[in-house]
């Protein structure tokens, strides 16, 4: 049987997400995003883009990818834009299709926060801050990832408010992907709901790895395992 | 015709700032070289702008007890981890921190270098909190074609810009190497440009690098030579970020103490 | 993946607009061959904006009767002599001519570009008498940080973009071969872009072209091969511009009758 | 004796008024102030810099001189700046020591017009327009060229202000070169008067071709004739 690793399973999974033609956006700490729009890039999105955070590298070649976004190699691309224009563009609204983001905390309603934990007057956590998740009510799409599934992370209400649920121009966050699970969105109550479990995962592991009372997708099944073909693409290029 | 080229002791002791910006991002062209002569020469830096994602140029400044506010979207290492200087000086209160995201750093920097007084923001940037935190730079005003709700973010004008470039000429001229960030735009709106560079190389050989790559050297007040001056950073162009190096920081910068005990030991060996 | 390239009769087909922009800037890179399919479809343009300076592509479609409105900064043929369609259909009254500056226009497309829904221009540049003959386009308003009066540009953002580049692959993505003018932000601005290429190249020979010269092809629409697609103005990295035949341009349009002389012998040696 | 033509006497003008270390810029029709600077950087201003027009070219090598200022030819330089990047430049106010400006249009005070001959309601000719020439009060000086020095160039008031006299950050007009004289400003009035004749031109031939009341500086003289020095370089550049 073929095995994986957890970040394999979430780039496989995220890759799943990105449609032919789409245009995809990351930050910073994006191996995995960048490693699944490549996938999807080799499999059943040959048409779709993506622009590798702080670098401005469209479309980077990867294989390896490196764990920084603005690593000098992202630059082996099909072209680069200077940062300002990556930036420019991410305002207009009707470029970008898919933002990936992260957070410190994530909350019920995909609000995400790199700002900080605790209260502006007594902070227990200074995070590094937000960069470009403000922009996140300009994506079509927002898909949220983070490497900790725990109670501290997923938060029934962010501190703060770095990258906004709300969208003005498109759907929102539509996705969240973890160590144990994928969740998206109800549509009516716009809260995060189950959606599937990783191999070998419960239900109970991962309510009790969320803060916030977490619905169920009355779809919910199994995240599909990464297939022979994908765990070996994914490999050359990660 | 005079040159630039100068010492990293002239260069800072002929800089005069309030505003001081420091260009490269996350572990990337950190222009470390003169961001230590800073340090040996202990200039307060009232207020620090930084590129969308600052990292160990920041942390250095920070962690030396040199900045008293810093204006920026990120300082971290990426991978790697927080910022220990930083993160220890937001917390305990040492340090004043004026958000930015990184369309306003952008953006400012944009009106910074034009003229113009401030740039308003796409509409839903103001779904974020930032702005909130940060009243001193932001606005909402009325759209006047529109009537709708704008918010504007203040023009950035660093007194004093530092960014790091692959190569430059006497008179200035620079070439990035790499990735362009948002340095070229950082020595755009700066008042005065220092460009560290891995080599100082004649005009003819600047001569015919790409349009988007170049500084002009009618932007640039001094250019420092210091090859390797971006490690334990990245230089594009050159030489990769140390990781080993770079998580000896994080390890050692944890405390204060740590700290003062890394940074002799750096600024030494980089002279 | 489906290739983007098509004939200029199907570019031009596929695209919808109030406002068309045109790329190029004086003698240089004007995207003839796609302007002249325009003319050959007859299509209508309701509102026609330019580059700082534009010139034969203008004036094509002027005396071709199909522009309601221009919004520019300058239309000419620089040492040559004046836009002789523009300048007849100005002074008569029958071309409706929304004056900008160079600073609107640029700093109005970085705004269109950005999601800005306008531009504050530097503080001077309301002392020319360019704003008050265009009240549609700039407003005066009040700087909220200091209080001064400022003077605001609506930002740019064309329905159709049509420059001229010297390469592109099937995905769009295009090399501009030259100076890049106002061309690239035109098409960041722009919600379709239509890019005339001298050839079609490989997505392979597109890679590492110089950043800032580029245009990624998530934002073209349609890639047109057209060699020596910009005569008689010059197509950078490929050919000058010819000047007897600009010169014999300028002696047949003197008139409107001149005018429809020399527009179908081009046509159709252009096809 | 040598002999040089009214161009030649104009471009080696325009070059006495370049100082060491200047930053000049220049927008359209500028062969003749890209020769003056670069006779300027190759006498006595050889650390001075110019920015030519819409090509975005920074100390373009010339020899020759493209009479185009987007040509192409302009790109052997010592660097090129895109052309947004000389637009965001020009508004700084702190960057360019010279813009250099011409008009169909040039009044008393100095004020230029590439707009219309007439009023809005009755133009009788409808010029180009302006491009850049609205910066000109951002400029630290502005010196005009014209190749026509007749009346209906010089004008008491222009019928449109493209380019302003007034200026905010700098001294305004500080020198007008035609193919007759140079005039400079009188600091009481500000308005235009006559500081040199060219060889063999007369006050009364100015006069006659100037459409506004000339004042006469008290330091009036000849232009001085081109070194054979200056007319060798300068043939080379141009």
């Amino acid at each position: 049987m073929t095995t994986w690793t957890a970040p394999e399973l979430m780039a496989v999974e995220l890759s799943r997400h990105i449609a032919d033609g789409d245009v995809a956006v990351m930050g910073a700490v994006s191996a995995l995003p960048m490693a699944a729009c490549r996938l999807a890039q080799l499999t059943h999105a040959p048409g779709s883009w993506f622009v590798a955070g702080g670098s401005g590298a469209v479309n980077p070649h990867l294989g390896p990818t490196p764990p920084s976004s603005c690593d000098e190699r992202l630059l082996d691309a099909d072209c680069v834009l200077p940062l300002p224009d990556v930036v420019m563009l991410e305002g207009r609204g009707d470029v970008f299709d898919v933002f990936f983001a992260g957070g410190l905390q994530i909350d019920a309603f995909g609000n995400t926060n790199l700002e900080r934990i605790g209260s502006a007057e007594h902070t227990r956590l200074k995070g590094p801050g937000g960069v470009g998740l403000p922009f996140l009510p300009l994506a079509g799409r927002v898909i949220i990832y983070t490497a900790s599934h725990d109670a501290r992370t997923f938060v029934e209400k962010v501190d703060f408010v770095s990258g906004p649920a709300a969208s003005i121009t498109g759907r929102g966050p539509v996705l969240i992907v973890t160590p144990l699970c994928t969740m998206d969105f109800d549509p009516d109550t716009k809260r995060a709901r189950l959606r599937t479990l990783h191999p070998g995962v419960t239900e109970t592991e991962v309510r009790e790895a969320t803060g916030f009372a977490l619905g169920i997708s009355s779809e919910l099944r199994e995240t599909e395992p990464p297939s022979d073909e994908q765990l070996a693409l994914l490999r050359e290029i990660a | 015709m005079k040159s630039k080229v100068a010492s990293a002791q002239e260069a800072v002791e002929e800089s005069e700032f309030e505003t001081l910006a420091i260009g490269g991002m996350h572990l990337h062209n950190n222009p470390m070289a003169t961001i230590f002569e800073l340090v040996r020469q202990e200039r307060r830096v009232p207020r620090l702008v930084t590129s969308p994602s600052a990292a160990l140029g920041a942390d250095v400044l920070i962690g030396s007890g040199l900045v008293d506010e810093i204006a920026t979207s990120y300082v971290g290492f990426e991978h790697l981890g927080l910022a220990p200087c930083f993160r220890r000086a937001a917390e305990n209160g040492s340090l004043k921190v004026s958000n930015l995201c990184e369309a306003s750093i952008t953006h400012g920097l944009y009106a910074g270098a034009s003229g113009m007084p401030f740039a308003p923001l796409p509409a839903g940037v103001e779904l974020a909190d930032v702005w909130r935190s940060n009243p001193n730079a932001y606005r909402m005003i009325v759209d006047p074609f529109t009537e709708a709700k704008t918010l504007v973010v203040k023009a950035i004008r660093p007194d004093v810009a530092i960014i790091h470039a692959a190569e430059a000429d006497e008179q200035g001229t620079a070439w990035l190497g790499g990735a362009v960030f948002t340095d070229r735009l950082m020595a755009m709106a700066a008042r005065r440009v220092i460009v560290q560079v891995e080599r100082v190389v004649s005009r003819e050989a600047m001569e015919r690098r790409p349009a988007g790559a170049t500084i002009p050297g009618f932007l640039v007040g001094a250019v420092v030579e210091a090859p390797g001056g971006c490690r334990p950073t990245a230089s594009h162009g050159n030489y990769g970020y140390d990781e080993p190096a770079i998580k000896h920081y994080l390890q050692m910068a944890r405390t204060s103490e740590g700290f003062a005990e890394w940074m002799p030991l750096v600024t030494v060996a980089a002279q």
